[in-house]
């Protein structure tokens, strides 16, 4: 039942307005709306009760494991939120002087530095809302890099086939051409593929290390040189900087450019799809066409730094300074977990990847890359069951639903068939990774014993199979009152 | 090993069913040479009672202070329930609904969220949100430039969010989109449809109308639409979603409406929080549905013909589109606009418009009285909603400062976006202001000019 | 799955406890524990996953109409919590200095206040903390007064048979022998009856108005003549207030000494079984009896009252001044609602209940007292279908957990079979009240055509029907780790 | 009308259905002359907004203090986590699990807590709570006179919690019970055993034995036991559950173990909320478990043998014995519980015992502090825990007032519960005070006392 099917015309809920109405004198007649939105007219209680219910439809991380690849699930600590939420942080206006804001200046400001810390960068700005938008920053600042050197004719952007579709519909975004390049057998990118990409015309390469295929890249080294000998520049995905935190600097690998993702690495919620937060870090070269606004810190007084005093950056992104308050708890995680806290995240991901490709492998799944280790994730592929008996890796995925996990990553990378990217996070206990191997095992054996009963999956969700074609090909995007 | 619930047990378990020594093992694909030591900027981990100390003690540095500045974020009151409800861990700590089956709460949210904002925008259809409204505005310049084929500008007046417009331009010039900024008339404070003629001589794609702009200044949206549509231009409205509650929407200004709308959605809900996260919205007309970007929530069955919901159209998307999709975005706000749409249920459509009201009645009251101090005069004689810019015959800083020292946020200092507008302050007084805070606003700001 | 079979030995939640471990000196070592205790050993994730989805298996106002007669289930304002839970609130130390809690004491002397007002009476103090604890007060209190007066032979409670168990409990702890009245066919306390029970030996009479039959004691004016003639006093038990709030005060009907469940009317949450809080309200002959603290006001300052200024006062009954939490959820509430919104609960939670009333009635269901208008609440019997079919209220009950619906109170009062007591709240719309009668209709040709389903439900819970008598029999109230 | 979701039709609908031509006729068996007019003194409703406004100004007026303060109410950390659960909708607005299968997730939770308190006391079982450490102190002494049979005197220490006392003996006296205070040496700080001989001459049913007591003082609480049960009388222990973490439990004192543990749950993760609400908890050994008061849940299974919780032992409750019930209570303290249980999961054992160690050790740092300062001298010589009795040469009250004025809540004056006790500060330092914390009250103090 919809919200709005809860309502009733001329229901209010009363303490939520002003008591009263106003005038609205000055506004002429005919700018003022004529017919009420479509808001719910529903008490206080229908909302609660509504979204509380509503809620319970949904698995998280709270409520479930959720070993969903490249994405990085781990557990949010419950202070992070409420401390981010203190009045005084919720209460500060984006254009308030930054004479109120000294104690919230300090935050991003350590945070900054703890950041260009473990990425081995020169610089970083806060200010990218999510991912794809620190992918654009990043790739705007290797354009800007170019251009301000005279060097107008490298057009192009290179990515790895298995590169997160992000990766190229930046470059796009960016006015780029994207050259793909293959994988090789082992997971790696096809280094002879690169050498014969690079050219006057690279601007860059775009890499996620360890990549979406659950690998570190072991030429990266090599690599780094090829497209920087060519002229280009080389731009770090930090989707998986999970997997290495602490162990190997971007900085240190030859990257002149990388983006964190805050949502993955640094736990800030996910919120059924958002707010994100990706930081930029940059090499030295790059330093004057990093975003504006950045803290700088003079005299123990803090301050944002703007277009005045860096002409050349890209400019500015968001409206403010981005997302401050998804900063403000990845900045009390970071302080939460500490130098040594921070070593142990790429430790335990790992572990627990390596744990559970290990005893998958046993139970019997097919592993996409079976000689490398993972890193904080890896890929089980379905193509022999699906060959053999018809199901799929999404079937699985839905009969794992009912089995109170959530899905791993289904058909991404889109080279692995019917594959299962699993990253399982390191927060998660054994006990936990044992469960999920127990439920992977009974729907092996189910695939063999009752394949309908995987086919047909999900069963004890509060819908059973959703009919996706029919939602594109029907578009129903609004609820209509008299549909 | 804050979070981190691994016995001794567990550790040895696991490195021997991977046949490893030690978990430094697992590491060994990475050439030893990039093996990087210790994080030595990284101070040593906090207990959360430390660190909440700590970031109180922050917090209570900076203070809280009466807040009449406005500017494109606005101070509301927010129910109780909005982020009780909006942090429960189900809606928090989930990730975007990939699974349909499993995420049915955030899912029927965002469709719900989908009529609410369609319905306050007038528009068709809307997505399921955008990362602020600079950004949104941003891509509604890009979907314009998709949608005309044949031209590549964009006309922006310069009423609009000063931000915005750098936003905008710094996304859609590496598209080789030109931007084109409008002047206004600095005695109405609008854009004056008759003043236009020479910008639409050449082919542009859209031509952009905020309502209200910047300066509070309701602009003639009606004509400035048929304008725009009479050159083959889309119409882009950027709208205060508050104000629509009491003003016409996008959709229905002019003969056929706008074709786009965007917005910043934080006055819905969502706390000022220094600037973000905060959450765009973007709505459209049925025509564009196929270029609009981000995430959009569809209406459908489940196998048994019951009534659910799944993202749909993915198909302009990037992670199946890769390099041909509408737009780089991968995530929406999503836990922006859960608090959203609770904080539109929990007004509705009657609440929103005491709230649009009250906030207008509030500003009114409060520049009548200011206006009252010799050297206080209004700057524009458009009509306005809920924000107005005030021209001070002294200079704002020093004012501005002696009201921070009462506590009081004045304003914002125009000059620093509008360098001609000298010692102009804009003020914004919503319905959190009480009739006493608004008196002594005046009392402290008469004290400060003397 | 228990939190302690998520636990590891040596598994700690590092974030939670401070950093380092700290000397004991000066401790002798016999006095030191020997064998840690048995607390889960779980991380930060473990607690917050275990217990969220454990809340997930609770009906609540907040997901579920919960019609349960007598406990007044109405919405909860999310309001009252977070504002009673500001920092300076949940800080302030109950010993701290009265001038440090100003603006927290202005908030209880103004509930004082208007918890005066409402009910009639000359003076409330806000101790107990809860029902069961404001009826023991209210009891003390009349026994204070009579002994007060060298009147020792006042050993007599009377308790209708209609009353909540509470009420003869209290009586007894109070030192006092109960004497029941019956109720007549309509409802009512037999008159008769009351008169003659009383003497000189009664003490007082405890009356619930309306009663837990869901009617109002149509005689209560001559109630309150016959006792306070025989030289008793007259206790309101303010479980119903709910019902009249506005209406009648108790005052006016000549009672002496009341309690108010603040966790009922004024919509505290019930927190699945506390806290309570129900401040008691005394005529002025009671005033010198009321136990400390209460908050009296001076030129504008606020102070409690002690027992040194009060000598003949019952004491204290709480080791601080009550439950300062609760009491200031209920303050808000008040405020919340105002002197109109104060009206306006009595007369729709009247409506409500006598809406579904009729209903029921249209729909087949027995009515207990069908000539009386419902209060707040009314009664449906079984009886009738238990005789034909052995479907008993209980297997109704039950069944309507499976539609979505919280039960009614069963089994109570005593006096009707296999009652159900229903009570919807003021805070429901007319569409849950619908969706009930649909429900419990269905329930109705269920038990015609499908018995078995009835009988045997709950089907769709967590868990399908408990044994009460195994849990009773083999007592099992701690976990054990070896068990 | 808040919180009333009426709309006009509704009304008018129901009303119709009814039968019934007004609201006011449903009060038509009302007398006429009862009937009230308006409630005068109930001021207009305010909206959430007014309200926020309101209490955010009288909690600032309020203020937040250092506070060195214990006395029965401790200030410790409470991890975001427990509230922010605790609250939740479904634990917050649910009732009494009477329905135990939608009630599984109280249920289990209470059987849990009931575990982990019975082990925190070494007790056999516990009970599901009580109102507070006072009434709970209260009850046990009503079960150890039902338990007995023969005697009504309950000895009790003036080492006891002084409004412990008050509580215990406003309850039981109703029913002619006997309280006997039991003095202590005034040199040690505690309760001398051999002191005793004279109170035991006459029968009694109970013993209570604080630990720490009052002032901090641990009691020599192997021989209090061994002397109550070599005379036939039962051992009730009172108890800091924090200290329980540390100190040897009740169930293990002398030679047999106290037979009940009663004590103040609010250091589980209570806030210090002006004095409430709190909880008591209540456990005592197997025999005695037909005697104690309260909710209790048990273990069971469902019709498909699957494990659930229930109410049980109900047959003791007032809602079934009615006049015959071991106690008036009809309710536990449920949410606090719920906090409790989510606070002593998250701290785990060795948690809990870093708590209490470094409360312990924050107030032994506190004291030598003070005890530097010439007039300022420990008062007993028993050993402590995590609080201190100091006897000053100076009065408390203008030293107290001094350090209120820098916002430092110095500590108790005892003189307001032991007359003789003059100019004696009773403090505590849990592990919230850092080590700067310490120093700046010693460094205060020192000045004030001056």
């Amino acid at each position: 039942m919809l919200i709005f099917e809860h309502a009733r015309p001329g229901r209010r809920n009363y303490s939520q307005a002003p008591t009263t109405t106003a005038s609205v004198d000055g506004i002429p007649d005919h700018l003022l709306r004529k017919k009420q939105p479509l808001l719910p007219e529903v008490s206080e209680m229908d909302t609660v009760r509504h979204y509380t219910r509503l809620s319970q439809k949904n698995f998280s991380i709270d409520t479930e494991f959720y070993p969903l690849g490249s994405c990085t699930m781990k557990y949010n600590p419950r202070a992070c939120n409420s401390l981010a939420m203190l009045p005084q942080n919720l209460a500060r206006h984006p254009l308030a002087p930054e004479d109120t804001g000294q104690g919230f200046l300090a935050c991003m400001y350590d945070l900054q530095e703890i950041l260009k810390n473990i990425t081995g960068m020169a610089g970083v700005s806060l200010t990218p809302m999510a991912g794809a938008q620190g992918e654009l920053i990043g790739v705007m600042m290797i354009r800007a890099y170019h251009e301000s050197r005279g060097d107008f004719a490298r057009t192009e952007i290179i990515v790895p086939d298995a590169a997160h579709g992000t990766n190229p519909a930046t470059a796009v975004m960016c006015g780029f051409k994207v050259v793909e390049i293959a994988t090789d057998k082992e997971g790696n990118v096809d280094l002879d593929a690169l050498k014969a990409a690079v050219g006057p015309q690279t601007a860059g390469l775009m890499l996620t290390n360890p990549s979406t295929l659950g690998v570190f890249e072991e030429n990266v080294t090599e690599m780094s040189r090829v497209v920087h000998q060519a002229g280009g520049l080389l731009y770090y995905d930090g989707a998986n900087l999970n997997a290495v935190l602490g162990k190997v600097k971007p900085g240190d690998m030859g990257f002149d450019v990388i983006h964190i993702n805050l949502h993955k690495t640094f736990s800030t919620p996910h919120g059924g799809g958002g707010p994100g937060s990706a930081p930029v870090g940059v090499a030295k070269r790059l330093l004057p066409f990093l975003p504006v606004p950045f803290v700088t810190q003079e005299d123990g007084k803090y301050r944002w730094v703007n277009e005045k005093e860096r002409p050349q950056s890209i400019g500015r992104l968001s409206a403010h300074m981005g997302n401050a308050g998804v900063l403000l708890r990845a900045y009390i995680y970071v302080r939460l977990l500490g130098k040594d806290g921070m070593h142990r995240i790429a430790e335990f991901a790992t572990l627990n990847a390596n744990y559970l490709m290990a005893e998958l492998k046993k139970a019997g799944f097919e592993i996409a890359y079976p000689t490398r280790r993972a890193s904080h994730e890896f890929i089980v592929t379905l193509k022999d069951i699906k060959d053999k008996t018809g199901i799929t890796a999404m079937n699985l995925a839905k009969r794992l639903l009912d089995k109170g996990f959530h899905a791993p990553t289904t058909y991404f990378p889109i080279l692995v068939p019917e594959c299962l990217l699993i990253e399982p996070a390191e927060t998660e206990s054994k006990q936990t990774l044992d469960a999920f191997v127990a439920a992977m095992k009974e729907i092996l054996t189910e695939i063999k014993e009752q394949p309908d009963m995987v086919k047909n999956a999900p069963h004890t969700m509060p819908l059973r199979k959703l009919d996706d074609v029919k939602a594109a090909r029907e578009l129903d995007l609004c609820w209509k009152p008299d549909a | 090993m804050p979070f981190i619930p691994h016995t001794k047990e567990d550790i040895a378990e696991m490195l021997d069913s991977i046949g490893a020594e030690s978990i430094e093992t697992l590491f060994d694909e990475i050439p030893t040479d990039l093996k990087s030591g210790q994080l030595t900027e990284v101070p040593p981990g906090l207990s959360e009672m430390e660190i909440t100390r700590l970031m109180m003690e922050r917090a209570n540095q900076d203070g809280l202070y009466q807040n009449f500045i406005g500017a494109g974020a606005y101070e509301h009151h927010i129910p109780a329930a909005v982020w009780q409800i909006t942090t429960r861990g189900e809606f928090y700590s989930s990730y975007t609904p990939y699974q349909a089956e499993a995420s049915q709460g955030t899912l029927q949210l965002l469709y719900e969220y989908q009529t609410m904002m369609a319905s306050l925008t007038g528009m068709d259809v809307s997505n399921a949100s955008m990362y602020d409204g600079a950004t949104a505005l941003a891509e509604a310049a890009l979907m314009a430039v998709r949608s005309h084929r044949t031209s590549r500008r964009i006309l922006i007046p310069q009423t609009v969010h000063p931000v915005y417009r750098k936003v905008v331009r710094a996304i859609v010039s590496n598209q080789k989109i030109d931007i084109i900024e409008l002047p206004f008339c600095t005695k109405s404070g609008q854009v004056l449809p008759d003043a236009l003629e020479e910008f639409g001589k050449e082919d542009f794609a859209a031509l952009v109308i905020p309502q209200p702009n910047f300066f509070g200044v309701l602009e003639q949206v009606d004509a400035l639409t048929d304008w725009a549509h009479s050159k083959n231009a889309l119409a882009i409205g950027v709208v205060n979603p508050t104000a629509l509650a009491l003003l016409t929407p996008p959709g229905e200004w002019g003969n056929k409406g706008a074709d786009i709308a965007v917005g910043e959605g934080q006055p819905l809900g969502i706390p000022l929080s220094s600037g973000g996260p905060y959450f765009g919205f973007m709505a459209c007309k049925n025509s564009l549905i196929r270029q609009i970007p981000g995430r959009i929530i569809g209406r459908t069955n489940d196998l048994d013909g019951k009534t659910g919901y799944v993202l749909t159209l993915q198909a302009r998307e990037q992670h199946i589109r890769r390099s041909k999709a509408t737009s780089n975005i991968c995530t929406n706000q999503g836990l922006m606009v859960t608090a959203a749409t609770i904080y539109m249920s929990l007004l509705g459509p009657e609440g929103l418009r005491r709230v649009a009201e009250h906030s207008h009645a509030n500003t009114m009251e409060l520049v009548q009285k200011l206006e009252k101090i010799s050297g206080v005069d209004r700057v524009f004689s458009g009509p306005i909603f809920h924000e107005a810019a005030l021209k001070l015959s002294k200079p704002v800083g020093a004012i501005l400062d002696k009201l921070k020292n009462k506590k009081i946020l004045a304003g914002l200092n125009l000059q620093e976006f509008y360098p001609d507008l000298e010692n102009t302050l804009l003020v914004c007084a919503t319905e959190t202001k009480t009739a006493a805070d608004i008196q002594a606003f005046a009392e402290q700001f008469e004290q400060a000019f003397d």
